[in-house]
């Protein structure tokens, strides 16, 4: 060892170097005080973007309730923009929107519990690394897709099995958002679960525990926040769905509970007025800016208590 | 003093393995439904379109009629989206993740930005297409052409370019910054040779995850209004345009007017799914490849 | 004459072998035409949903087989939506229309100084449909399908006691649209549709609708029927002399049908025609060849002078 | 004090009554996929006995540990060959039911793992799934076994709180309580204090003592020191093989095997 | 508390010790019995009491060696060990002297002691008082008590001089009793080496608890 | 060996010709918001020795060591007060550049956290950083480093694969062989051993020690073996305050507080 | 290697220790040398060197405790230590004894030694083999040589007992003698204790070899 340091010694008089090197840094110091600000300048283009978004929807939508009461807006269940006497009632929307969203839900929620109850808990590694992928797949197919499916092989099966239902209906695109949203429910619920520590499973399993008590005893309240939020999230996705409810659920602006029925949403209501170029200026204009900013703060709250949810309630292990 | 009676204990034993091993496969096959339809959805549109695929379609210039439909026009649309689209929100999604997670990491201002991308990720894609139409078809008045969708697929995956950059991030140790400035490097120095090095590859997976996204969009293109009907291809992001999800619901709406317009459609969404199943694998090679242990 | 015919027999059976002779005999057209100057840039048009499968025939033949530098867009919002889009500033160069344009539109018009120029295309038949299963309701009066939509029967055998007790289904396209304007406007004379119509704004939606209903009659342009055949039944209307088919051949302003037949419009903004050359040209060459589309995309046809005098009328505004 | 009680208490302890063999390990051989883990096993482990296993990183000390509780079988590449009798009845077979050897046999893990339940439901969580549903009797469990892991003073006024709340050693002895509730024969432990600070440390420690009175306890430690101070018998693993196994101060004072001699005194490697 | 386990296992350690120790002095009263009353017996029974002083000692030492091995001491904790393993040879060695003394005791048998017998039992005396005391300073860690020893034993030196002093003279005078006043004198011996001995354990004492050495012995 | 070196070599070593402090602390008070985490910190340490920083958890311990290369400074909430001079220097003071006292003052952790690339970029990071860019000089500073180490002889034949692919202890040595390639005068350790099996241990602290007659070394180690093993001075701190600070052998052997002596004979709590 | 730190130190310790050993060694031999020669300034010298032999011996036994509370060790490392604890105690009392004989020398003064003063220097120079033996056999951790020295002991004791017997017996015969033969009884006794104080070091090396304890002394 001495030899090293020894033959080594001051062959490279490294100190002395990186002094004289610190003279040139004064471009580097530049440099630090310059990219602070640029990314900042890029960060504030999320914020920007949320005040395009609000400021579009609000300053259109006060132009609307100048021309719409809000109460008619509000409580009206009717819908008629266009014709001679228009009705402007949203009710029709969200009854649409609901509908289609608790169907959805009645679907993903059990079916992706339950699936990330076998990736999480059950699946061997190997299984999970396959299975998991690809039901991620899922929620990767564009959901125009979805619509086409939901329209021209889900509506018909549906139809054969029962026949009252109609050809365009809320059911149909309901079951296949719930199908879109599975893994997003699945893959979040397991991401929570996941996350308990091993330790806490093996603590249930020294115990005597079978798998099935350690999850539901264990796991699933340990994490029952993460799968809250995932099944509020899933149904914000489903609220502002758009796609698929445009081309499976027709556009009858209908205020029932018949889950046979065409209903719209709100998002498909968007679509269709806004259709290929929206005309500026009229009271359906303007309409659309209303039901879009229900749109947003709807999900907005969604949103937001899914956070609240998983803030709230995050265990610490 | 015994409070466990070993007997009982056996006896409860056999019904409550047995309720497990039952629950068990009722979980596989929740697990298994969604890939069933998956299946089912695929097997459905290549039965319906793989007959329509061949060389002219895919080349070909769009038409009312049938026979001579192609998606060349869509398919370019979409690339010159992707023009658009992956620079913008590279920069600025990498971007602002380093501000947030580097530069800004606690505190109000970063609370608020955080929320701030967080509601954006779960603002419905149909308001951004509202923005889209407001601010960049009318207020600016760019016409429905590349950049305005463009720009509007971009705002709409910003949010989970940023989520995914930060969480890269974070993925990477904080020992390992402590480490370079413990060796007296700058802040910047730390960035560039540490963390975007080891944050990269997570950074690109989430990128091609959220590019799939934008390339899969309809809702805010069918707000910012896309003809029905174009058939010159669009030679940069300043044209007019379709898109490949445009061209699958005018086909999928006007399939009453022309039966086959259903199949070309399907032929359309092979192509899609086939378009994002390449990207999702390039996703998934580079999270492999590159995935580092620490 | 001669030429016509071809046309229309291949409206019948879409097929690729006669697209060239189409092709053929659409340069012919154009070589005969004097002008042979290069045109570019955009023609964008909106407008009614029934008007679009004829305009964009006629549009991708223009860029095809015309003028390959300019790119004729075509859009389809409605006849009413599209007229919001057309009289504004900086507007579309045209709106399809399936009905009139209305006093107010112009009232728009003229205090924005666009100048509109009404083109009539083709002419359209309103086209009742009923579900095939539905074998007993293939025959009705003018007025009981006016009664149908203003509520007045509730089920089958309220029009007939021989037809099943089945509530009757009423689908239409909704307010958007020309084709429901027109029906409103022009057949139940403003009255309102009764309250359970089932109005869509996609015709494919509506298509499938009453394919799938058994109870189902609903309305829409013969272009749709015509291409749904096998899918739907169209009711035979007796205006008082018996029933007729809709059909080319008996739609038509002087035809046995022309109670249910309409014309549809594409409406120019002259304003543009006179700033781009390629939308006036456009507009001359749909007026001058609108006729050898019209039934390939369900339509009658107008008669001839009229569409030349269009076309003079335009070749004026050069 | 008399001389002859003095006496008497020099002498060493006299062996107990009956020295029943509560887990007897014949030529246990058991692989991970290709690595060969543990090396034909034979540990005789008595009753009532803190038996210490030690041995360098690697060398299997945890890996049979979970073989006692089959908790090993969790890996799914795991073989083994050989033989583990609990009590006589050989336990690596598949009909062995493993919940039932497992709420015989308790375990205490590396790092505290309570449930992120309140201190009371965590205790209360074996007997539950074992079908005690009566709350009164639930109480007086929870009660007991806090008590007898040294933590009911600590955390009689807190049993509704989150376990989260308690400190580490806290929520190991508590995770020791939750082990008591089930009532189990035999212990076993992971290194249940390398999570903890020194004086925690020293508190389970003299828990594990404690627990001697009542329970078979098997504990697996890095810390030689800590074999030495609580355990009966020593168990010197390395590279899969047991080297070595005595009575701990024979084993720590005067080895047998050299290398068990280099490894107590940190000549190793 | 913590460490009470290790703070147990050191009491037990002490009262070992102490056992010890009174085991050592009672051999050495024994023996200074049998001197007095000239009684065989007596002194035989010191005999049997040395082998389990010294089977003590080894266990004593076993247990403080063992402490230090499992309990890693350091500091007082660690001296307060090593100091067990200096005490215990202290002691052991007592008891060893009231064996010589026992067995000198034989050697004089029932030959007349005419001098100083007296003047020895009475050093014994003192040195079974410092037993006693340094016992108490060791129980008590008392810093006094142990200079206290120290003192005494100067005493303890200065009385055995004077008596070997005078039994020279008085053998010189009296050759007939050379064999057991050269006994009585080796006794004499054995006692001020016993009271070095409770010096030692008096310098242990101040080391626990200054850290310190001393030394006392001069 | 004779009469008189023997007498020589018992009596302690001489003190070190000049005896110079290398980092003087003052009056050093340390906020974390409100948590008053250093507390009039009175402490000079030497050149070339190896000081060790002892205390129970949360004491203050790296937090100490991070306000002497500023790392602390990373939490936003730190405020300070008092003084600390580097070789005569304050550092607290804004205007002094924190790089420059990184450069100079090195630091290990307590994880081994070498980078995400090879075992040479490690190690040529420093340097680079700092501006050198020759090949050849990086090389010669890689070997250097390596050797001084104590690992070159471990790693020369796998200088391009990735450091993750070494074991921990190898890493902790390579993550000290980073740290002497920039050739600091003062190295740092926050547990540096804390992560590690006894023999890499081990390793790492016959390594330190022989780091000793190069560079001045501070330590922090929950360990106090090791603080007595390895260090020439040891400071003990409790609740933010030093209570003692004196030769390692001193303050095992002969502490003057008596909580120095709870704590090290671990009757603490 | 590992530990080689902990090794030196072992190693530097027990230098230490034979250096002490050597010093005892030297003060027994010189203080026999006053008695061979009666030589009033050699015994002086004795007195300055156990001076020496005492801080060594706290020396070795600080370094011993220090090196126990910061390497923990256990088994034959722990019993080397503790080893060097007790072996340093039997050679400073050698070097005690040593001053012991140097006194008694000084006591005799030039007071003629009739008797047995040969019979008691052979026996001097067996006990100086005895301690060469017993620091090699500790150099080496030789049993065979531990053993050894315990037989040489037992054939000590019995001269031991011969020679006193021989004095006594002279003294009676002679009383005007009484005085330096009483003295040179005790220079017999203190070597007959060093002879005991190898044996207890031999003893030392057997526990720190077998890990046991066997009692050499009877
Ligand atoms: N899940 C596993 N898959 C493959 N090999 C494993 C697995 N767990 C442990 N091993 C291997 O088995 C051997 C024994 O591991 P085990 O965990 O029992 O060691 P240990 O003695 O407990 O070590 P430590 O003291 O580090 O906890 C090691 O070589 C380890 O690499
Ligand atoms: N980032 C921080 N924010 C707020 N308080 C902190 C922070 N880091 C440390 N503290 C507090 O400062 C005190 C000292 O912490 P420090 O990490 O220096 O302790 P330590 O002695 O190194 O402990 P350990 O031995 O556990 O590493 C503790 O009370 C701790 O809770
Ligand atoms: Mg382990
Ligand atoms: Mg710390
Ligand atoms: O018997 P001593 O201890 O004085 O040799």
């Amino acid at each position: 060892m001495t030899t090293n340091s020894e033959s080594n010694q001051n062959t490279v008089p490294v100190r002395e170097m990186i002094e004289e090197k610190k003279k040139s840094r004064n471009l580097s110091s530049v440099t630090e005080k310059l990219v602070p600000t640029i990314l900042f300048l890029f960060a504030m283009i999320s914020i920007l973007t949320t005040i395009g978004i609000i400021w579009t929807l609000f300053s259109e939508t006060v132009e609307f309730f100048k021309r719409v009461s809000m109460t008619e807006f509000f409580t009206g269940t009717e819908l008629n923009p266009l014709s001679q006497n228009p009705d402007f009632g949203i009710l029709p929307l969200l009854n649409g929107t609901i509908m289609s969203s608790v169907i959805a839900m009645l679907v993903a929620g059990p079916i992706g519990i339950m699936a990330a109850i076998y990736l999480s808990e059950y699946a061997s590694d190997r299984v999970r690394r396959v299975l998991k992928p690809m039901l991620e797949v899922l929620a990767g197919v564009p959901t125009i897709v979805y619509g086409f499916f939901a329209f021209t092989f889900v509506t018909p099966i549906i139809r054969s099995i029962w026949p009252e239902v109609g050809a365009t209906n809320i059911l149909s695109p309901g079951i296949v958002m719930g199908i879109m949203i599975i893994p997003m429910i699945a893959s979040l619920s397991e991401d929570a679960m996941s996350s308990v520590p091993n330790s806490i499973r093996e603590g249930a399993f020294a115990l005597g525990a079978t798998r099935l008590e350690s999850t539901f005893k264990v796991v699933i309240p340990a994490a029952l926040s993460g799968i809250i939020a995932s099944f509020i999230l899933g149904i914000s996705r489903a609220i502002g769905e758009t796609m698929i409810v445009t081309i499976a659920s027709g556009s009858s602006k209908n205020f029932t509970f018949d889950l046979t029925q065409s209903m719209q949403t709100m998002t498909a209501y968007i679509v269709e007025v806004a259709g290929g170029e929206a005309p500026a200026g009229s009271t359906i204009y303007f309409s659309l800016y209303a039901v879009a900013m229900t749109l947003f703060v709807f999900t907005l709250i969604m949103n937001l208590l899914a956070r609240y949810v998983s803030r709230k309630f995050r265990e610490e292990y | 003093m015994k409070y466990l009676d070993l007997k009982q204990v056996q006896k409860r034993l056999n019904t409550r393995i047995v309720k497990n091993n039952i629950l068990q496969y009722i979980f596989l096959l929740a697990t298994i439904f969604g890939l069933i339809v998956l299946a089912i959805l695929i097997f459905r549109v290549f039965t319906q379109g793989i007959g329509f695929i061949n060389l002219d379609f895919l080349t070909g210039r769009l038409s009312t009629d049938a026979n001579r439909a192609g998606i060349m026009g869509a398919i370019l649309g979409t690339f010159w989206l992707m023009v658009v689209v992956i620079p913008i929100t590279l920069i600025i999604g990498i971007g602002t993740a380093l501000y947030l997670e580097l530069y800004q990491k606690n505190g109000r201002i970063q609370s608020f930005i955080q929320t701030n991308i967080s509601n954006l990720a779960g603002v419905p894609s149909i308001v951004y297409g509202i923005l889209g139409l407001t601010i960049f078809v009318r207020a600016l008045d760019f016409g429905n052409i590349v950049l305005a969708g463009g720009l509007t697929l971009s705002l709409l995956v910003l949010p989970i370019v940023i989520v995914a950059s930060q969480e890269a991030i974070r993925a990477v140790p904080q020992h390992l910054n402590e480490a370079s400035y413990g060796m007296g490097a700058t802040k910047w120095q730390t960035i560039r040779r540490i963390i975007l090095p080891a944050a990269l590859p997570g950074m690109l997976t989430g990128s091609i995850l959220a590019l799939s996204r934008a390339i899969g969009e309809t809702a805010p293109l069918t707000v910012i209004g896309i003809p029905a009907l174009i058939i010159p291809f669009p030679e940069g992001i300043f044209d007019k345009f379709t898109a490949l999800p445009m061209q699958i619901y005018y086909w999928t709406l006007d399939s009453s007017l022309v039966d086959e317009y259903a199949n070309l459609a399907a032929a359309t969404i092979i192509v899609l799914l086939l378009l994002l199943f390449i990207l999702n694998s390039v996703a998934i090679l580079i999270r492999n490849k590159f995935q580092q242990r620490y | 004459g001669s030429e016509e015919d071809t046309e229309n027999e291949s409206s019948g059976n879409t097929s690729a072998d006669n697209n060239e002779e189409q092709e053929s005999e659409s340069s012919s057209d154009e070589s005969s035409e004097p002008e042979n100057e290069e045109l570019e840039g955009s023609v964008v048009i909106d407008g009614s949903g029934t008007v679009y499968p004829l305009m964009s025939v006629l549009a991708e033949e223009y860029m095809l087989n015309v003028q390959q530098g300019v790119s004729v867009e075509v859009s389809r919002s409605g006849t009413s939506a599209g007229f919001e889009k057309f009289l504004v500033e900086n507007g579309t160069d045209f709106n399809d229309a399936s009905r009139l344009i209305k006093e107010e539109e112009k009232a728009k018009a003229e205090e924005l100084g666009i100048d509109v120029k009404e083109l009539k295309l083709a002419l359209d038949g309103l086209t009742i449909v009923i579900n095939p299963e539905n074998t007993y309701a293939t025959e009705l009066t003018e007025q009981q399908v006016i009664d149908i939509f203003l509520g007045e029967y509730t089920t089958w055998s309220d029009i007939n006691p021989d037809w099943p007790n089945e509530e009757i289904q009423t689908y239409g396209p909704n307010e958007n649209h020309g084709t429901y304007e027109f029906f409103y406007e022009n057949i139940l004379e403003e009255q309102d549709l009764v309250e359970s119509a089932n109005l869509q704004q996609n015709y494919s939606t509506l298509v499938t609708l009453v394919a799938e209903d058994p109870n189902a009659i609903g309305f829409f342009g013969f272009g749709y029927y015509d291409n749904n055949k096998d899918k739907v039944r169209a009711v035979k209307i007796d205006f008082g002399e018996g029933p007729v088919e809709p059909s080319l051949d008996t739609i038509a302003e002087d035809g046995p049908y022309a109670n249910f037949t309409r014309p549809v419009f594409t409406y120019l903004n002259t304003v543009m025609a006179k700033e781009k050359p390629q939308v006036l040209d456009y507009a001359i060459w749909v007026m001058e060849n609108v006729n050898d589309f019209a039934g390939e995309a369900g339509f009658a046809p107008i008669p001839e002078e009229e569409a030349e005098q269009l076309a003079n009328d335009l070749k004026e505004l050069k | 004090m008399s001389l002859s009680t003095v006496q008497e208490s020099i002498t060493k302890e006299s062996p107990k009554a009956a020295e029943n063999i509560v887990f007897d390990t014949r030529d246990l051989n058991l692989w991970y996929g290709e690595t060969h883990a543990l090396k034909n096993i034979n540990l005789a482990i008595k009753e009532r006995d803190i038996t210490a296993i030690i041995g360098p990183s690697g060398c299997g000390k945890s890996t049979y540990l979970k073989t006692l509780n089959r908790m090993v079988e969790m890996i799914p590449t795991v073989r083994t060959s050989g033989d583990i009798k609990y009590n006589g009845k050989s336990i690596l077979n598949k009909g062995f039911k493993v919940e039932d050897l497992r709420t015989r046999v308790g375990m205490v893990f590396q790092k505290p793992n309570p449930f992120p339940k309140s201190v009371y439901e965590n205790v209360a969580y074996g007997p539950k799934i074992h079908g005690i549903r009566n709350k009164k009797i639930l109480d007086e469990i929870v009660e007991k076994s806090l008590r007898d892991a040294f933590i009911w003073e600590e955390v009689k006024d807190r049993l509704k709180e989150n376990a989260y709340g308690l400190s580490g050693g806290q929520q190991q002895r508590l995770c020791i309580a939750r082990t008591l509730a089930i009532e189990p024969d035999v212990i076993l432990m992971d290194e249940p204090t390398s999570a903890l600070d020194p004086i925690s440390t020293l508190k389970v420690e003299e828990l594990v003592q404690d627990l001697k009175q009542d329970y078979s306890i098997i504990i697996v430690t890095h810390n030689m020191q800590q074999a030495a101070r609580i355990s009966d018998r020593t168990a010197f693993f390395l590279n899969g093989e047991v080297v070595e196994f005595d009575d701990t101060e024979t084993l720590f004072s005067n080895p047998t095997d050299q290398r068990t001699e280099d490894y107590i005194t940190g000549r190793f490697g | 508390m913590v460490r009470e386990n290790f703070e147990d296992k050191l009491q037990v350690l002490k009262q070992q010790v102490l056992i010890m120790s009174e085991m050592a002095k009672v051999s050495l009263s024994q023996s200074l019995l049998a001197l007095e009353q000239q009684d065989q017996t007596q002194a035989q029974s010191v005999f049997d009491q040395d082998n389990k002083i010294n089977q003590i000692e080894d266990d004593i030492n076993d247990q403080a060696i063992w402490l230090i091995a499992k309990e890693q001491p350091v500091a007082k904790d660690l001296r307060r060990l090593v100091m067990t393993l200096k005490v215990t040879n202290d002691i052991e060695r007592i008891g060893d002297l009231a064996v010589n003394i026992a067995k000198s005791v034989l050697r004089i048998n029932n030959e007349e002691l005419p001098v100083e017998k007296q003047q020895v039992l009475t050093t014994a005396s003192v040195v079974e008082q410092m037993i006693d005391l340094v016992t108490e300073a060791y129980v008590e860690e008392d810093l006094e008590k142990a200079f206290e020893i120290a003192r005494i034993d100067d005493q303890v030196d200065r009385q055995y001089g004077d008596s070997i002093q005078k039994m020279l003279t008085y053998m010189t005078q009296h050759p007939s009793h050379i064999s057991p006043i050269t006994q009585l004198a080796f006794i004499s011996r054995y006692l001020e080496r016993a009271a070095d001995h409770t010096t030692n354990i008096a310098e242990a004492i101040i080391y626990l608890v200054k850290g310190k050495h001393v030394d006392l012995n001069n």
